[in-house]
């Protein structure tokens, strides 16, 4: 479990990277695609070249191949070998490293029952759900016991509520083997539930470092903001608990019901998807529903924001380009505004 | 109920060839078309293909011609595949082969044969060398394609699980290249006959080809004919064999990668 | 906006079905894959051949052709035609009527802003995103003027917020052209919303007809029970409205939080997916969070159903066999349970 | 930079060419292969090419082989076009039509040149019908598919706007076909040069094949190393062509749909 530095990296997008990744921690890194994440775990795993420097454990391991890196890699898409079953993917490695066939298969089978993929052994890649494939590639990268572990959008194309239990899973898993794990995500609520430390890539990047927290309130510059999606950050003048695990904020004469437990709030994160707009009033229950004016209409490529104003308070609002076109909104104009039940983002008072 | 409608389908589907055949031996008899003897009837054809068989001309040159593209096949595809992977896996073959390769692949594997007479002579070399290069070329691009298209992600991933150089090449490219192999052996496997036949009608005194030009100077329309049949049916034997090697090899984690 | 009839039609697994279509009414009809809806929509288009008859405005069109049956349909996938552009294939039903090439082209121009893809005309359906694409199909069918419309999953495969717009301008659409229509669908919370009636399909037989209120609190057997997914009925011992369009539930000890406006309720249905099983506790808020005991597990192909008891009370829960295998739970042990806050069905006091 | 980077590139990449025709002048003038009457220089096929190009022989040739590929081919598309939509549209056609054809298909074009020579005789028919015979399955066979593919909702969709059957043939189904009929014309339009050139050198007194072939008999090494370039230049030409045709008319939507 070993600390990872980078020192002035370059390769594809990414200019002068510098990075230090503490010894056993989650470092995650959000970004857009083609932010430069995936190059970077690249350099660290060794299997591109580059410019710079990367020491682990303060050894250089320039001239290291990735053969002898102990790096152990979830690739995005998994890169499972379609022609090799369970078993056969998981003791590549092992092979590889020349253990004998009775050790081999031992681990091997160790490690099918930590990830409870034991009745998939057989099987080859195309016969597996995203799920099962996803545990079939990590038990693969931690075959051969790596110090760190590189995992490249390791919940990506899982339905949600798979890929919740399986973030769950992982901390739990990190949590035990720790390893220094490098974790990229594009998934900023994904990063925010396991990381230790959050790193913010734009443009081959590093934009900011900082605990989930501070990212919120606190983005350092315009293109960290843009990646957070331009929250809409509202003072609070007070709140009042309604029932467990739900509190009403009061903001001006707005009042939004939200999902939080514990004490008062100063400032609450509402972002700008969390906001629905519709120019019919839905038959649905009036939750957290008011009546707005369209204050502006900025259409950027595919998706397009709206601000509105609400009760002289100024709401930023986003959806994509084919849901805007469905709905028939004009500048000047009266809309229904509805604010979803998300899970909040908050600063205590 | 339904095992009839079926049987009786499949009844149906080879009636179109009893008619066919029923024509063919109608006309012949009858002697509408070109005569008797530039259209022998079906049943003569059938005589003479028993009597070829029985006093062993067809088998004596079925088996050169097919000795011969056994031969060929064999040897251009190994080289085929050998230099193919070279290419594919080596950038620098690559640049400096391709470009040669590339300008020699689109000539007709049969217009070499005028020059291969030359420079070889008219001995069993010949067909075989002809049957070299029709299968080399198309194994040498469909196999260093193959090589270059494995995902480079499969490459990297071997590599962080600490496989060597050499172990990746033969456990994880080579393997994963098969589908695309077998497409150039799949299409030189018939292929390979065709150019045969040409070779041996032009230049070759014996094999199916030959015999070929000897009917039709012998104006014996009916050996023509069983020829044909011979022939046909090596082409698609040959085509279904390697399609069968590649669903054996390939089939059960292929198609769905 | 006639009225359709079925009599004792019969083709691929339908057997013997007799529906009426109220004339003007929208009808959804839904059920899972392969139970028969899209062949009952083939049969009224009169695009494939079939046993029993139809009956337009009490006509037999048994032998009428498609071309004359005064349908539109927009086929599932929606069969856009590749080679031709948005203009040419809302076009293509005016040509072939040999209406002449200027009214052609005033007809599809209206249609074309009535549809808001006047900036689409001259593109072909390969660049048009999966809204658009919809948007063309409709205008394409609607073009000839049909009585009749035919609407084979028409929000499938857009994202969430696209449909739900879609499908509000759908109903609208659907009561300004005041035609018959006939809607297939397999999401049920669609149905409910756009519906007059909804008659369930399982395995080529209609199960139930009704309005969607009745379906939920009184389905008529176990297939329609099991279709529309078995939700656990709550009967309520009081409510309480904590906010504007929420509302506390009673049941015995049991408390859940609920999006509705209005009175008293008497029962509410919750369904099996909206409750959540873990082993962790998540760090989220504790709205609607319990904790419970696992009394059966049933696997059913992909998913798996989950019986667990609450507070003497038992609630069935449903998740994906991916889902499943990332959480470890046994008969017999503790389990945190969340009901997740959707919107709600209910039978008032 | 950039600029000059990929200049430096593309003249590295015809480098391997460069060192190929040289080396093939530096044998042929040291004779070190098989001597320089069986390996003549790249500059002395150059000159002949020269010479047979003004003096008209190859021009003539040439005229006469493309004449006979373009007649066969044409004509065998359209007859092939025409039997597979039959074929694909109406399942009677195909079910009569199917099995015979597939007996027919798997028949090497070449191996009817015997029959042909001896049902039609020497004369410029010959080779039009063997290049129409190799272009007709083939395209029946794809054309056939292509149509049979078309998916059925586009037929329902077009029936249920309206459109009468003659209308969905020819506005809906041969145009949504076009993209597997191409793949059966680009396929034939190489093939039909490589079965025209073995056509000529076995019976054919003019052509390109024919030159080959009087080339070989005169030890003419230069003459047939000029037919082989004309020959690659054509077939690579026939089949850049067909893509290209390809593109303009399906390139629009397909590979998209």
């Amino acid at each position: 479990m070993p600390e990872i530095r980078l020192l002035k990296v370059s390769k594809h997008i990414c200019r002068d990277v510098d990075l230090t990744i503490r010894d056993g921690e989650v470092f995650v890194v959000v970004g857009t695609t083609g932010a430069g994440k995936t190059t970077l775990l690249n350099v660290i795993a060794g299997v591109t070249d580059y410019k710079g420097k990367v020491l682990i454990d303060g050894v250089d391991v320039n001239g290291v191949p990735p053969q002898k890196r102990g790096v152990g890699y979830l690739f995005q898409g998994l890169a499972l070998f379609p022609h090799l079953t369970t078993a056969s993917n998981i003791a590549f490695g092992l092979h590889a490293r020349g253990h004998n066939k009775r050790a081999v298969n031992d681990r091997v089978l160790t490690l099918m029952e930590m990830m409870r993929i034991t009745h998939l052994s057989g099987r080859y890649p195309h016969m597996l759900s995203g799920g099962e494939k996803k545990r079939v590639a990590l038990a693969r990268s931690l075959a051969p016991s790596p110090n760190i572990l590189l995992l490249d959008e390791p919940t990506s194309s899982l339905d949600h509520q798979t890929s919740k239990y399986l973030r769950s899973e992982l901390l739990f898993l990190l949590k035990k083997l720790a390893v220094t794990t490098v974790y990229v995500t594009h998934d900023l609520r994904e990063a925010e539930e396991i990381a230790d430390r959050i790193a913010v890539m734009s443009k081959g990047k590093v934009e900011q470092v900082s605990t989930p927290r501070n990212l919120f309130f606190d983005p350092r510059n315009r293109s960290v903001a843009e990646f957070i999606g331009m929250p809409n950050i509202i003072e609070c003048t007070g709140s009042r608990v309604l029932a467990s695990g739900l509190v009403e904020v009061e903001s001006g004469d707005l009042r939004i019901l939200l999902p939080y437990d514990g004490n008062n709030l100063a400032k609450i994160a509402i972002h700008p998807e969390d906001i629905y707009l519709s120019d019919v009033r839905d038959p649905g229950p009036a939750l957290n529903r008011f009546t707005g004016r369209v204050d502006e209409i900025i259409h950027q490529g595919a998706t397009v924001r709206v601000k509105v104003s609400v009760d002289k308070m100024m709401l930023l609002t986003e959806m994509t380009q084919d849901a805007f076109e469905e709905i028939a909104i004009e500048q000047g104009k009266e809309v229904n505004v509805v604010i979803k039940m998300r899970r909040l983002r908050y600063v205590e008072a | 109920m339904r095992r009839r409608t079926e049987r009786l389908q499949s009844a149906l589907g080879i009636l179109p060839i009893v008619v066919f055949v029923a024509l063919w031996e109608a006309v012949g008899r009858l002697g509408l078309f070109a005569g008797q003897l530039l259209f022998p009837p079906f049943s003569a054809v059938m005589a003479e293909f028993y009597h070829l068989t029985a006093n062993g001309v067809l088998g004596e040159n079925f088996l050169s011609s097919l000795t011969r593209v056994l031969i060929g096949l064999f040897s251009g595809s190994v080289a085929g595949i050998a230099v193919g992977v070279v290419m594919g896996w080596k950038d620098v073959a690559n640049k400096a082969l391709g470009p040669i390769i590339s300008l020699l692949f689109p000539i007709p594997a049969l217009g070499w044969l005028p020059l291969l007479m030359l420079w070889i002579g008219i001995n069993e070399m010949l067909p075989i060398t002809i049957i070299f290069i029709c299968s080399f070329f198309p194994v040498v691009y469909n196999t260093a394609t193959g090589i270059r298209n494995v995902d480079r992600r499969f490459i990297q991933a071997a590599e962080t699980l600490g496989a060597s150089n050499i172990r990746i090449l033969f456990r994880v490219i080579i393997p994963l290249a098969l589908p695309n192999i077998f497409t150039g052996l799949r299409l030189e496997a018939g292929m390979s006959w065709r150019v045969l036949i040409a070779a041996e009608m032009v230049a070759i005194p014996t094999g199916i080809g030959a015999l070929l030009m000897k009917a039709e100077s012998l104006v014996r329309v009916d050996i023509i004919l069983v020829c044909l049949i011979v022939l046909s049916i090596m082409c698609l034997l040959f085509e279904k064999g390697f399609a069968l090697a590649e669903r054996r090899m390939v089939g059960k984690w292929s198609n769905h990668a």
